[in-house]
């Protein structure tokens, strides 16, 4: 009998956000009444944010291997080989809801609990990325929270030391009330050094190590899993508060620790703290634990075994060690001025118990916390088909120049300096290419070897066509990557979705899912880690859809890579992909048609894996060679704005020739996929190799050493005028 | 009229900044203490001459800008009220 | 100056909880000099003797309080102080020239960036007119370098007469100046657009720029390598 | 006992922070403020019962480590001091 005695109603797991049958279900398999300790385990563990309850049927149809694949999803953090005996170990999640309440510590959070994710493996990280949505560039709260966000993004980034390399921010109304903060980290390990979290070893040691546990956070994984509304703003847990100090001593001491041979397993506390590492540390063992938690090294006194066990206190982690492992373990965290207590064991029962007070404050058997928790196949609506949108029905009469000025200088394409000067995107010296091209490229240190990496995804195409979307999303991080000359390996992916009990928001989680499996079966980049955030609404109304996509890839010789800038003039400009043919283009769901007003929802460009697939690989040979000397992929705004963004920070400018009918417009900014421009110096050769392999490929104009976009012969414009658009947007909107 | 907020994180909520000036202080020599929170303090001259506008002005001020209420709380000074 | 007599020279770099460009220094130096330098523990309250001691960038005590001020008081700068204080050279790059200036070493405070933003970009340096240090002697007076900043308080200030002082001995080492690098050339705000000072004797500097982190084209300049090479050099003769 | 060390920027120091939310509290219709200077509270917890030697203390505190005095200045409360 566990020693508190106030035992729980079905009201109280219904405030933790339990349904009617999850409170049953816990009395049948407890056979008992539990205590709020145990309750709060329960909800925590079968909240949306652990238990995946809605989307794991789906995450399931997801293709998670591959020969590069060394841990899939299910760890920390999943790993793929990079060769030379490496793994890139890399994960995206987000920190949404917190980041809206508090913007500069939720995200600050964010940064820290996927970097702990990441070295949890064994993994020193060396890049971060993150994918940002906020509301409209004008409405009353976005300024407070893209600054907020922005600089708790550098602020714990900066202080631990790891770069931001790269990420995406963009501005929707459909985000007005709920913000998106999803984070990525990526390390590197020893790929026969990775550290996983099954508990072993009945007898061994559970030891608590970092900082101290205090009130704040509680029950974060249950607000992670429940909609936003008025009410719950008052009723809000204390958000946590990052410490990017006590994250590096920590991160510092783990790599120290791992690197003898002392831990058996490992596990971070994150959402839900204290009751997901243990619980997750046992049940993947197939043991048991048992902890003493007037042990837990407290913040605050008189915390409760349920605070303990909610808390959701940053910079903690959970280990199992060797057993005579543990003076050395101890020494380093003394070095490191960090909490180091024993507080348990690992135990061959089943059960978690916990001890409090001389008591049993929690006795419930491990299984069901995983196995039973719930799992539901929702309902889906049918989604619509949407009418393609003719080109002739988004017509402006107005030069691609002047078009080009109005989107460049509008938040949705302008330069993003004023975010990511905010980060420090060159510490451990081994930035090749930061943020502002297609790819972020990071050296592996002490090599030639470099790792590319992106997040991607267009929400537009996803409400429009969830299953495209999805695809949509792999495709374009598959050409950012492609774009610098690396080789796509595998992703790491976060779904924020609405409420997935309403059936329309479950189709496009649904949808977007298969679609996301289908790119990734095709181009070969399995998913090995990922992050799933629903509920993501205000008073009823969802976000846009938004399954962001994390890609990793490789480069075996970083000087081999390209950038998206114009290098030389005189070099000829080709659209890869497309042919001569084309005079027109997909505007049907473009932020050219956005632009024009239409609101109205119509298909979104179609995806060809195959194109994809072999226009992609072809580029990276072209790069290889040294045929291809910069590379853009065609993405929002279409071929003019690609050009106009190769030219911005180059010292250069381009001559177009215009296609003589059809339709101009659609042809500048319809948004095709599996295409990109490039240059060369090499015409001939670059065509060649297109047209042995099947390829596509347009000659399109000339760079040149005049600074001005020419289209055609009487649509010019300087690329300084165009510069001082994109580079004057954001500084102007958070000047005010 | 000047004005004083005194801006400090909640009960419970971490100070990180205290903890590493103890830790520090207490490296110093200064043994006996104990416990290190850090707050701002912020001065406001203003165009009021009415203590109890300017005490309700202020308190706007905080709720809207100065302080972040879900992780701080504030407390606000005024000069020359009785 | 070939590399294996600056492999005689002897660096030590302290590194403090929260130090993070301690590595990138030692990877730096140890390409120039063919020697790994010495990495030395904020706990400890002495030093070997060596030519050149380097305070690292990073947030040292995660920068609570005011940057460097923690770091300014352990145990180790007593040490570093000794050692200035029998001529030895002193490199504070970024954080560590925080922590110089806390300790008294170097004149004037570094505040938040006026912008009130981190900033992390390419900035251009202009070598001053400077009397005769170990840090400027191997560059003219006027050359200019490329060296990326990444700060949040990186703003110099100092009363006038010490502006006046620095400026008169020619103790300014460098100076942030304008380039095609987006964005204006003073990146912070600093007083007299100061981006490195020396000391009295010329035998301590403190930057701001981060010379480790332009050591390669692949950096997108090789300026940091130039500055810390003729550094090396000029103390090795 | 209870110290409380208040820090403030020196009469002359440029206090971009202060300027930036004195803009943003115009911006938001605050019109009245006219100035805004920030500084920092520091509450420490300390094992000492003689109020005078606490002042003592926590001053040698301030000169050591709290304050900087190139650019700060600060000032002692002691809560149960008379
Ligand atoms: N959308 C997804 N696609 C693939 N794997 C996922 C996805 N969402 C979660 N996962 C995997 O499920 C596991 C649990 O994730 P999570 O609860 O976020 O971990 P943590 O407790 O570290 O925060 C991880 O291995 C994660 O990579
Ligand atoms: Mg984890």
């Amino acid at each position: 009998m566990t020693q508190n005695d106030h035992l729980m109603t079905f009201d109280d797991a219904a405030a933790m956000g339990l349904s009617r049958d999850e409170w049953e279900l816990i009395l049948k398999r407890l056979e008992r009444t539990p205590n709020q300790c145990e309750l709060g385990i329960f909800s925590a563990m079968w909240s949306e944010h652990c238990s995946y309850k809605s989307s794991k049927k789906w995450l399931k149809t997801l293709p998670v291997d591959g020969p590069q694949v060394i841990e899939g999803p299910g760890e920390n953090a999943g790993a793929v080989d990079i060769g030379d005996g490496l793994a890139a170990i890399f994960k995206i999640e987000s920190h949404n809801h917190p980041s809206f309440i508090e913007p500069y510590q939720g995200a600050a959070t964010g940064v820290g609990g996927i970097l702990r994710d990441v070295f949890t493996m064994g993994a020193r990280p060396v890049a971060l990325l993150n994918a940002l949505r906020f509301g409209e560039a004008n409405h009353e709260k976005t300024r407070h929270l893209l600054g907020g966000v922005v600089a708790g993004i550098g602020g714990y980034g900066n202080c631990i030391g790891i770069p931001t390399v790269g990420g995406e921010v963009n501005f929707d109304k459909s985000y007005n009330g709920n913000i998106l903060v999803n984070a990525m980290a990526v390390g590197l390990a020893n790929s026969d050094r990775i550290f996983r979290s099954a508990a072993t070893g009945p007898g061994n040691p559970v030891i608590y190590v970092g900082a101290k546990t205090g009130r704040d956070g509680i029950h974060g994984a249950t607000m992670a899993s429940a909609e936003f509304s008025d009410e719950t703003e008052s009723k809000r847990p204390t958000v946590q508060v990052g410490d990017p100090f006590t994250g590096k001593l920590l991160m510092e001491a783990c790599l120290e620790l791992m690197a003898s041979d002392s831990v058996l397993s490992i596990q971070d506390m994150g959402a839900a703290g204290l009751t997901s590492s243990s619980v997750e540390m046992a049940s993947k063992g197939g043991l048991g634990m048992e902890i003493d938690l007037d042990l837990v090294p407290a913040r605050e006194d008189g915390m409760t075994a349920y605070e303990l066990m909610l808390s959701e206190s940053q910079e903690r982690m959970l280990m199992v060690l060797k057993p005579d492992a543990t003076d050395t373990a101890r020494a380093i965290f003394d070095k490191w001025d960090l909490d180091f207590m024993p507080i348990g064991q690992v135990t061959e029962t089943g059960r978690l118990v916990l001890f409090k007070d001389g008591g049993i404050a929690c006795d419930i058997p491990l299984a069901p916390l995983v196995d039973d928790a719930p799992e539901y196949d929702r309902p889906q609506n049918l989604v619509p088909q949407r009418p393609r949108l003719a080109s002739d029905k988004a017509k402006s009469d107005k030069p691609i120049t002047d078009l080009l000025q109005s989107m460049l200088g509008h938040v949705d394409l302008a330069s993003r300096r004023w975010v990511y000067e905010q980060y420090d995107s060159h510490v451990m010296a081994d930035t090749i290419a930061g943020p502002g091209g297609d790819a972020a490229l990071v050296r592996v240190h002490g090599s030639q070897r470099g790792l590319a990496i992106t997040t991607d995804c267009t929400p537009r195409y996803v409400e429009a066509d969830p299953e495209t979307g999805g695809k949509q999303a792999v495709a374009e991080a598959y050409r950012n990557i492609c774009a610098i000359g690396a080789r796509p390996l595998a992703i790491t992916n976060n779904l924020n979705f609405g409420n997935p009990e309403k059936p329309d928001i479950m189709a496009q989680l649904a949808q977007s899912v298969v679609g996301m499996g289908k790119a990734a079966k095709h181009l070969d980049t399995p998913v090995v880690s990922g992050n799933v955030s629903l509920y993501n609404e205000t008073d009823g109304t969802a976000i846009r859809p938004c399954p962001v996509v994390g890609m990793v890839g490789v480069i075996e010789d970083v000087t081999m890579a390209v950038g998206s800038r114009f290098v030389a003039a005189n070099e000829e400009i080709f659209i890869l992909g497309q042919d001569d043919s084309q005079n027109d283009g997909w505007l049907g769901a473009s932020l050219y048609a956005a632009h024009q007003g239409i609101t109205a929802i119509y298909a979104p460009p179609p995806i060809d894996l195959d194109a994809e697939e072999q226009t992609g690989k072809l580029l990276v040979q072209m790069i290889a060679s040294g045929t291809v000397t910069a590379a853009h992929d065609i993405s929002d705004g279409g071929l003019a704005v690609a050009i106009a963004e190769m030219s911005l920070h180059s010292a250069f400018g381009a001559h177009i020739t215009l296609p003589t009918s059809g339709h101009l417009h659609g042809w500048a900014f319809g948004e095709d996929q599996a295409r990109y421009v490039v240059t060369t110096a090499v015409g001939p050769s670059l065509t060649q190799a297109a047209q042995k392999a099947g390829i596509a490929i347009s000659k399109i104009g000339t760079v040149t050493s005049k600074t001005e976009l020419q289209f055609g012969d009487n649509d010019t414009i300087s690329v300084e005028e165009l510069k001082n658009l994109s580079e004057a947007c954001l500084p102007a909107l958070m000047a005010g | 009229m000047q004005a004083i907020v005194n801006i400090s994180l909640k009960e419970g909520v971490l100070d990180p900044q205290g903890r590493a000036i103890a830790r520090s202080l207490g490296d110093l020599g200064f043994s006996e203490v104990n416990d290190v929170r850090v707050g701002k303090q912020i001065l406001l001259e203003i165009d009021e001459t009415d203590p109890a506008r300017l005490r309700q002005r202020v308190a706007r001020m905080c709720e809207t800008l100065l302080s972040n209420t879900v992780i701080e709380d504030y407390s606000i000074d005024i000069a020359d009220e009785t | 100056m070939t590399l294996s007599s600056l492999a005689s020279l002897r660096v030590a770099i302290t590194v403090f909880p929260g130090s993070n460009c301690d590595r990138d220094m030692m990877v730096a130096v140890e390409q120039l000099t063919n020697r790994r330098p010495a990495l030395v523990w904020h706990k400890q309250a002495s030093l070997d003797p060596v030519d050149l001691v380097i305070v690292p960038g990073g947030f040292s005590f995660g920068d609570y309080l005011r940057c460097g001020a923690l770091a300014g008081r352990s145990p180790i700068m007593n040490a570093v102080m000794d050692h200035a204080a029998r001529g030895g050279a002193v490199l504070g790059v970024c954080n560590g020239f925080q922590v110089l200036t806390e300790t008294g070493m170097l004149p004037g405070v570094l505040i938040r960036n006026a912008g009130l933003r981190f900033s992390c970009r390419m900035v251009r340096l202009e070598t001053g007119e400077t009397m005769s240090s170990p840090f400027t002697q191997g560059l003219t007076a006027g050359q200019s370098l490329d060296i990326p900043v990444a700060h949040n308080e990186g703003n110099y200030f100092a009363d006038e007469d010490t502006l006046d002082r620095l400026q008169d001995n020619g103790q300014i080492a460098f100076r942030y100046v304008a380039s095609d690098a987006e964005g204006p050339a003073n990146p912070n705000g600093a007083a007299r657009d100061i981006a490195g000072i020396l000391s009295n004797n010329g035998r301590v500097m403190g930057m701001m720029p981060h010379p480790e982190r332009a050591i390669s084209p692949l950096h997108g300049s090789s300026d940091g390598a130039t500055l810390l090479s003729k550094s090396l050099e000029a103390l090795m003769s």
